[in-house]
């Protein structure tokens, strides 16, 4: 049965090579081709799930060696595969939400003729996302944790022809090398200090070693985890990978890819659990990042970046979480699940919007949506309540928990953490209505649009094949688009509520990642009422601002904070300034250092010894005479130095 | 004595190279396929070695000896170690797909004088460059390495000086100045370092009284043969800086991005893919194998050259604004990671320093062959002059792209495994350098995609809108590559099992073990 | 007379000669003071073999004297040659070849 | 000294005669000498008898036979073992036959014969007419540009005297390596100075240049000469004999030749101080050693080109040769004063002739300036003092003898309508439009640069590794940087042949006859010959290192 694991990879990264080989005649059949082998991997990921809920909780690790892969002396790198019930988790939900957002892509992408590369693409990413879970150790992780990255750089930079969707494909992967350096040194640090970096080994020397190493260990993982999942200070490439198509959003920078970082953490649980000032730190990165995203989520008109802010923030609490140590890890990965299930369905659903809007982003250029696409604004609805974690459906359930947990990690730091993630949870629920209210509900702004301002330009360029500028059509999208977002809806209604009831979820995981119950200081009813109260008030708040009164089709000039979070809290001007131009300066600087330092010694040398030439040159004057003289006096210094070297 | 099957390997592309340059003017594609037989031959020769070397039998294999020059103690030995080996082969490999790259490079655009043979002799000089690359592989007597050591400079300087890229934006006048002055550069460059090199040689002869490898070793290693510190620290010296100038290490790479520039992407493919090559595995056998201590001595300020190498060649190469340039200081880059690693003496930093070379010419040919391409359609160099080309030849994209991941050594691909193991092998003697060396990973993978956004990315610039995409030629030069970057990322065992063995005795030479690992744990 | 003041005076004509050759133009003379040079040479030999007790040197100064005329046939040769085309004899004028 | 002695000296003069008795001369052991010799004097005889159409074929024919005569009677002495074991002096002292006097003599003789070949060509230059003429004025008396000339060159005159002064100057040359004592050095010295003079003067083309060189080249040769003859008088002073064996014996101490007398008078070593080095001073001038070297690019420029071949190979040789003995044989005792002299002459000599040559627009001054560069390279070996040393620089004379003949062979061939196209501007883009004969240049000058596999790397080699040996390392390394300077404008000369766009007006490329292609092809076979497989050639020449006193 372990021999299934290599297969559960195998089939997407076939599909990836035929769809990418395969050229042009593949065209007409190479997206189902994709969603096919897609599928056919979830099928195995549930006779592998099946086979796992067979066995007894302590024995569901199934280990799959295939082959040596680097062997040096002192250094072996192998091509295995570990799953486990972690790992198991993300195969069921990237294969299953990867399937459908295949699904959705046909009818979706149906307009682009460079569909077949698309799918190839998704294919490659399902591949290395699933290489990145399956791994047991690190350095093959490194190598799924970098093909995600790849595939990430090719779909959000797959209409290539925008220079906004290059330069945002380009940042997203740099942002990302920065964590992945941090992974790279953390690999290095643990064959320093273990002489291995496979989990079994690692995990189970924890002990022996200090706890400086282990802290160095744990930080530069978070450096990676923050590359990858968006968390602050290397959060801000998310916002501009919305430039890829919105399929692509929904699965790689929503459900999967950008939760790989809090994969990370709580895979290495045992390296963190033994350094506290580490999860101290992952914590503040989470609670900072949960607050971050919201705010900017709250700023955004951009239908896509203010869901981004919220999938920013969403991962905050599981980072925060994932902090928390055995209190969170559950938990961490209860929301990323439910989140997979929820936002990927708002990103569809958002996608949706666009398909019937002629690809226009501006919510304020929305309203009154809902009896035009019904099915989109139900599914999108759902997801809605989820999010802001309505009572009964799977946000509320996976996000309390987190709630919770932060509160019990007691003392102060356990009052800071409940509280960011209590106001958290309020701004969540006013962004959220926010974006609700100006897209489905309020007057049809879309109406007698002359043209569109050019300030807001289209993210999706089939616009411009369809050629209508003009005023949009609203209408539902096809089956094939709204199956998919049905199926997601009901996950995201009824998935948290499978998981919690009877604690399912934790039994399950609770073998791999360890539970503790912390003590909180109070009681786990307060919290819910609590959270429930900051639901109430931040609706609430939306509701005054954008239910009552009418959106104004031009954003307002908007407070500081307003103006500050549209343009992501000004992260991207401190890079620009700092980074970009400091950069550009040092290379200009050093090109010019090369040329005239450098290269000019070696000329200057050149030079010298022509110069030198010339002068000597002149002694040759052309009259016997002088050299008569130079011969005279050459003899002369001939005897002088002779009789000299007997004098001495 | 049997069958001198390494000396046949270095003979077939020299008596191809005569062969190819005596073929009538007239007959120029006649002349090419006689040099692309004569190196598929050869590479068969090379294949033949890799089969009948055993990894774990004796260090040097298939020896040949012939008593040659005695008065200068000078003997006709030849050898090859697992790295030698690696490297013959890489040379051999490449040598078919950089002439049929070239297959148009060297056509005369009108012809002085009926006797003018162009073509013929690009074609035999690369020939005659490949044979004399292998046998500074082979060589083990020191004399003879760097007999050719210094004449295979005088092919690399006529086929810089001789052949340029087609059409060039400022005439054909100024172009073959600036292609003399290159190639002048290149020569000087070279010849300084060889020079101060010979008299090391000659040093060395003095104290030691003959060339061969395995004797001075075995003197020393015996105690019979004793070099006074500062002697070995001197001689230490004149062999590095002529292999410092070869690699090419900072501050002496200078002659690198003129040469890259201005010669064809063939040629430019053989002096970074190949010919500097030779360099770095001096420096592991030579410097390493005569002068352990000294290498030891000097471990820290080398150590630092390369990693100012690494950061300073990365950062240039984003400074770039001509695409060989670019690709010239990223080679730069990157010749600073294999020598970090080889003076890293640790056996993961010297294996991937070996594998690194092998690699690291993979991927250079790759790109720069489909930057060769690229150029050759366009007709500038300038990164400026493209843009949108992804829209208009996507094949070509792709592989340029492939190409470019290769280089910054994306996992997956063969140079991330090597890159990876020097990496780990500098960490883990020397963290500090270790980890700001990663810094490489981020700059290369900076420099790489501005330079594909530029290129291949947005709106199509009208000049490219009429560019073709690859032809079958071209196809079939890059695909092979492109299959072995993902082989070797994907499945490196092959190589590291000739390699070790080797590194194992290396290791030995200096008297060095790794470092062991905090706790034990793997074991 | 102790014979090595004989020596300072083929010292003296010696340096006399060659400070003509430096100083005078005309390529005759410095001919002239070259052959000086030769005698100067001769009146050592003379001088020391007088000194030794042997005749080594006075053979040797015969010699020089024939070597000499022989040099003042293939100079005069030379000299002349380059007389009859340029109508000067002086060695300044002869510098074509400089650099 | 009291009037007694001096009547003593009377009364042993005064001696009856039948005391002495009639040299032995070894004739057998002097014949190559004897031939070529001989063989001047016949052409001189041919000169007066034989009609001029038939000259030029009948002095060819009888110099190419003595030499091969002489060469072969070199070789007999050789595999007699004259070379080593039966190495003795000859003619009562006054020649040695020895390893290094055979090896240079087989070495000069040919050279010569080469350098023979290159004065016999005669189709370079275009048909005067409707005779062939040959590099040498047509009548070198005649006034350049009269009438009289113009005659002579209707008249079909020739110079064939020039193949008897070859000849002289090579018997010179043979003498002057093998000499052992002063007095036979100085007078081979002028026996091949004063034929070259004239050689110089005989240019076709250009003839005021040649004319100007042949009186540079023989003032200051003569007044080298000068002060070797008064440096020979000093030493005869001191040790009371010419001969090196004698000379040698004073300076060890074994033997006290001095004068007490003069002893006291001037100090005894100051004699052999200021005699030893005005000696070498007139042998450095010959080899061209800065600061002795300013002759070298006039004469080499303005003196017809196959003599300057000739000129720049033999006198050389001969010249190291002469060098050698004396420094080996004569003045070993004093090794420690001219030591350090002379390494200072081989830095400023190496580094000298390389960085002026870097700005040298002539080829031939580039080549003499090279020569110069090489003279210093030679000098290192020179000042090992060991046996290597010796062997080490025969084998470099060999080795570029024939590439600096070959060299200036070349260089005949590359003409316009002036005659030869010298200045380096016009060889631009000589790669396009002859590549054969570009490349055999690009060979040669690879040589002079010393690249591996040509003759050139392995001279380069075993002079330094025979200077390190004798622990000169300095030297060693200072003369690679001059090597490395020199590889520059060698380079240069590389890259304006092939890289740069021929001239629309550039000079066109003779097609020579037999000999001249003889020449060179000998110049690219030795080149190559000795650059891959030097083994039997260093063997030779080690066999050749022991001289005999």
């Amino acid at each position: 049965m372990e021999n299934l694991i290599a297969l559960l990879i195998a089939a997407p990264l076939l599909g990836a090579a035929v769809l990418l080989v395969g050229g042009r005649r593949l065209d007409a059949v190479g997206h189902w081709i994709g969603t096919l082998l897609s599928a056919a991997s979830f099928v195995i990921g549930l006779v592998l799930f099946a086979g796992l809920l067979g066995r007894d909780a302590g024995s569901r690790t199934l280990i799959q060696h295939l082959f040596s892969w680097i062997p040096v002396a002192g250094f072996q790198a192998d091509v295995t595969f570990r799953l486990d019930q972690l790992s198991m988790t993300f195969v069921l939900l990237i294969t299953g939400v990867g399937s459908l957002i295949h699904l959705y892509s046909v009818g979706y992408m149906e307009h682009d003729e460079r569909r077949r590369r698309f799918f190839g693409y998704l294919n490659l990413f399902l591949a290395a996302m699933l290489l990145l879970v399956l791994a047991d150790n690190y350095l093959l992780l490194y190598v799924g944790w970098e093909g995600v990255g790849l595939a990430s750089y090719l779909l959000i930079g797959f209409w290539q022809h925008k220079p906004s969707a290059a330069t945002a494909a380009k940042k997203a992967f740099l942002v990302n090398r920065v964590g992945d350096m941090g992974l790279s040194i953390a690999i290095m640090l643990m064959f320093t200090t273990f002489g291995s970096f496979a989990f079994g080994p690692v995990f189970s020397h924890v002990g022996d070693t200090s706890q400086g190493k282990l802290t160095a260990i744990a930080l530069m993982l978070l450096l990676a985890a923050c590359g990858k999942s968006a968390q602050v200070p290397l959060q801000s490439w998310l916002g501009d990978a919305m430039e890829g198509p919105t399929p692509v959003s929904a699965l790689i920078h929503a459900a999967t890819m950008v939760t790989a970082g809090v994969y990370l953490i709580v895979r290495s649980g045992a390296v963190f659990n033994a350094a506290p000032d580490a999860q101290l730190a992952v914590t503040v990165v989470g609670a900072v990042t949960l607050l971050f995203g919201a705010i900017v989520g709250c700023a955004k008109d951009d239908i896509k970046k203010a869901l981004a802010g919220s999938t920013m923030s969403q991962i905050g609490y599981m980072v925060l979480a994932a902090g928390l140590g055995p209190i969170g890890y559950v938990f961490a990965i209860m929301h990323l699940v439910t989140h997979g299930f929820f936002k990927a369905g708002l990103f569809l659903g958002a996608g949706s919007v666009m398909h019937g809007m002629n690809d226009e982003v501006d919510m304020r250029r929305y309203g009154g949506l809902r009896k035009y696409m019904p099915v989109t604004f139900i599914t999108f609805g759902l997801g809605y309540l989820a999010i802001i974690g309505f009572p009964g459906l799977s946000g509320f359930f996976s996000k309390d928990k987190i709630i919770e947990a932060a509160f019990a990690k007691g003392g102060t730091e356990g009052w800071i953490l409940g509280g960011a993630a209590l106001l958290g949870a309020a701004i969540t629920a006013f962004y959220m209505t926010r974006v609700m209210l100006m897209t489905f509900f309020g007057e049809e702004r879309w109406r007698n649009q002359p043209t569109r301002s050019p300030e807001a330009p289209s993210a999706e360029p089939a616009a411009e094949h369809r050629g209508e500028h003009a005023e949009p059509h609203p209408h539902e999208s096809p089956k094939v688009m709204t199956i998919p977002m049905i199926v997601l809806a009901v996950g995201s209604v009824f998935g948290g509520a499978f998981f919690s009831i009877g604690d399912r979820f934790l039994h399950w995981l609770e073998p791999v990642t360890g539970h503790s119950e912390g003590n909180s200081p109070v009681s786990a009813w307060t919290v819910t009422g609590a959270t429930m109260v900051c639901l109430v008030v931040g609706v609430a708040i939306a509701w005054a601002q954008y239910g009552r009164k009418p959106v104004p089709a031009v954003a307002p000039r908007g407070s500081l904070l307003t103006r500050a979070a549209r343009r992501d809290l000004l992260q991207d001007d401190f890079n620009h300034v700092v980074l970009v131009r400091g950069g550009e300066h040092l290379t200009r600087s050093l090109v010019y250092v090369d040329h005239t330092l450098v290269d000019g010694v070696v000329n200057g040398t050149a030079a010298g010894f022509g110069g030198l030439s010339g002068r000597l040159r002149r002694v040759q004057n052309g009259f016997a005479r002088s050299y008569a003289v130079s011969m005279f006096g050459g003899a002369a210094l001939l005897v002088a130095a002779t009789l000299l070297m007997r004098a001495v | 004595m049997s069958f001198p099957l390494l000396t046949v390997t270095a003979a077939l592309p020299a008596l191809g190279a005569v062969a190819t340059a005596a073929v009538p003017a007239a007959r120029r594609t006649a002349a090419k396929w006689l040099a692309l037989v004569v190196s598929l031959a050869t590479l068969a020769l090379a294949i033949t070695v890799l089969v009948r070397f055993d990894p774990g039998g004796a260090r040097y294999q298939l020896t040949e000896s012939h008593a040659w020059i005695a008065d200068f103690g000078v003997r006709y030995e030849l050898g090859v170690d697992g790295i030698g080996v690696a490297l013959v082969a890489l040379t051999a490999l490449l040598i078919p797909f950089i002439i049929l790259a070239g297959w148009h490079d060297a056509d005369p655009l009108e012809t002085g004088s009926r006797r003018w043979r162009p073509t013929q002799g690009f074609f035999a000089l690369i020939l005659a460059v490949e044979a004399m690359v292998v046998l500074s592989f082979e060589a083990t007597d020191v004399f003879l390495f760097y007999i050719f050591f210094e004449a295979m400079l005088i092919p690399m300087y006529f086929l810089i000086g001789g052949f340029g890229d087609r059409a060039h934006e400022h005439g054909e006048e100024t172009a073959s100045t600036q292609r003399s002055y290159a190639a002048v550069k290149f020569l000087l460059y070279n010849l300084v370092g060889g020079l101060i090199m010979l008299a090391a040689v000659i040093g060395l002869y003095v104290v030691a009284g003959n060339f061969s490898l395995q004797e001075i070793a075995h003197a020393r290693a015996t105690g019979s043969l004793h070099m006074a510190t500062s002697t070995e620290r001197w001689l230490f010296l004149g062999f590095f800086f002529a292999f410092a100038v070869k690699a090419p290490l900072w501050p002496l790479h200078t002659w690198l991005p003129n040469a890259m520039q201005e010669s064809t992407a063939p040629v430019a493919v053989l002096i970074t893919a190949v010919v500097d090559k030779v360099g770095t595995f001096a420096m592991l056998r030579f410097c390493l194998g005569l002068f352990p201590e000294a290498s030891k001595w000097a471990t820290p300020v080398i150590l630092v050259l390369a990693l100012i190498s690494i950061l300073y060649g990365a950062l240039l190469a984003v400074g770039q604004r001509d695409i060989k340039r670019l690709v010239a200081y990223a080679s730069i880059s990157h010749f600073g990671f294999i020598i970090m690693g080889i003076f890293a003496m640790t056996s993961q930093g010297q294996s991937g320093a070996t594998l690194y070379m092998v690699n690291h010419g993979l991927s250079t040919a790759a790109l720069l062959l489909v930057v060769g391409f690229l150029i050759s359609r366009r007709g500038s160099r300038l990164i400026a002059d493209y843009g949108g080309v992804q829209k208009v030849a996507p094949v070509l994209a792709g592989t340029f792209l492939i190409g470019g991941l290769a280089t910054l050594s994306l996992p997956g691909l063969a140079p991330f495994v090597s890159e990876f193991l020097v990496l780990v092998g500098t960490f883990t003697r020397y963290p500090a350098i270790g980890i700001v060396a990663t810094l490489g990973i981020v700059l290369a993978a900076l420099y790489v995609l501005v330079l594909y956004q530029r290129t291949m990315t947005g709106p199509v610039k009208p000049q490219v809108s009429a560019m073709p995409d690859l032809r079958v030629r071209e196809l079939v030069v890059v695909a092979p590559l492109i299959a072995l970057l993902i082989f070797l990322g994907v499945y490196p065992k092959p190589v590291t099992d000739i390699v070790n063995p080797a590194v194992k005795q290396t290791m030995s030479d200096v008297h060095k073990k790794d470092p062991k690992p905090e706790v034990e744990a793997a074991k | 007379m102790n014979p090595v003041n004989y020596l300072y005076l083929a010292a003296l004509l010696f340096t006399i000669g060659a400070t003509g050759v430096l100083i005078r133009r005309n390529a005759i003379v410095v001919f002239m003071c070259i052959e000086l040079m030769l005698n100067a040479c001769n009146l050592a030999f003379v001088t020391f073999s007088r000194m030794h007790g042997n005749l080594d040197g006075q053979i040797i100064a015969f010699f020089t004297m024939v070597v000499a005329a022989a040099e003042v046939v293939v100079g005069l040769a030379i000299i002349v040659s380059l007389f009859r085309t340029r109508h000067s004899a002086s060695v300044d004028d002869a510098s074509l070849m400089k650099l | 000294m009291s009037t007694a002695a001096v009547h003593s000296l009377w009364t042993n003069a005064a001696d009856p005669i039948a005391k002495i008795g009639a040299p032995k001369i070894e004739y057998g052991q002097l014949s190559p000498t004897l031939i070529v010799l001989g063989a001047a004097l016949v052409g001189v005889l041919v000169e007066a008898f034989v009609p001029r159409k038939s000259r030029y074929y009948a002095q060819v024919f009888v110099s190419v036979v003595a030499l091969c005569a002489a060469f072969a009677a070199v070789v007999a002495l050789a595999s007699d073992g004259y070379g080593t074991t039966k190495a003795h002096i000859a003619a009562m002292g006054a020649i040695a036959v020895d390893g290094p006097s055979l090896f240079l003599q087989g070495t000069i003789l040919l050279a010569a014969l080469v350098g023979l070949f290159t004065f016999a060509e005669r189709r370079l230059d275009p048909a005067a007419h409707g005779n062939r003429v040959d590099s040498f004025a047509a009548q070198a008396a005649s006034v350049p540009g009269s009438d009289s000339e113009q005659a002579a060159v209707k008249a079909g005159f020739t110079t064939t005297e020039v193949f008897p002064l070859l000849l002289f100057a090579v018997g010179g040359m043979l003498v002057f390596p093998s000499a052992n004592d002063l007095l036979t050095l100085f007078v081979a010295l002028e026996v091949f100075s004063l034929p070259l003079y004239l050689l110089c003067a005989l240019a076709r083309r250009k003839r005021l240049m040649s004319q100007e060189a042949a009186v540079k080249y023989f003032l200051l040769g003569a007044f080298a000469s000068a002060f070797t003859l008064f440096g020979i008088a000093l030493l005869y002073g001191y040790a009371g004999s010419v001969s090196y064996g004698r000379i040698a014996q004073v300076v060890d101490g074994t033997v006290t030749g001095i004068d007490p007398a003069l002893a006291d008078t001037m100090g005894s070593d100051a004699l052999l101080l200021i005699g030893g080095a005005m000696i070498v001073m007139g042998l450095l001038f010959k080899v061209g050693a800065v600061p002795f070297h300013m002759w070298t690019p006039d004469v080499y420029q303005g003196a017809p080109t196959p003599v300057t071949g000739f000129m720049a190979a033999a006198t050389k040789v001969a010249a190291f040769g002469a060098l050698l003995r004396l420094l080996y044989v004569v003045l070993p005792g004093m090794r420690w004063d001219w030591r350090p002299v002379m390494w200072a002459v081989a830095i400023i000599t190496m580094l000298g002739g390389a960085i002026v040559a870097i700005t040298q627009t002539d080829i031939k001054r580039l080549l003499a300036y090279s020569s110069i560069a090489h003279a210093g390279f030679i000098l290192a070996g020179v000042i090992a003092t060991s046996k290597d040393g010796v062997s080490s620089v025969l084998f470099y004379l060999a080795g570029y003898s024939f590439v600096t003949i070959g060299a200036f062979a070349v260089v005949t061939l590359v003409r316009d309508a002036g005659g030869e196209a010298t200045h380096l501007s016009k060889w631009a883009g000589l790669g396009r439009r002859s590549p054969l004969v570009a490349a055999v240049f690009a060979v040669f000058l690879l040589a002079f640069a010393g690249i591996p596999l040509t003759s050139g790397f392995a001279g380069k080699f075993a002079v330094f590794k025979a200077a390190a040996d004798g622990g000169a390392a300095p030297l060693v390394v200072i003369g690679v940087i001059s090597s490395a300077i020199a590889a520059f404008f060698y380079i240069r000369v590389i890259v304006l042949m092939f890289f740069s766009e021929p001239k629309p007006e550039g000079p066109t490329v003779a097609v020579p006859s037999p000999l001249t292609m003889v020449a060179i092809g000998v110049g690219v076979a030795v080149t190559l010959v000795l650059g891959v497989a030097p083994q039997y050639f260093l063997d030779l020449a080690s066999q050749a290192g022991v001289f005999v006193r």
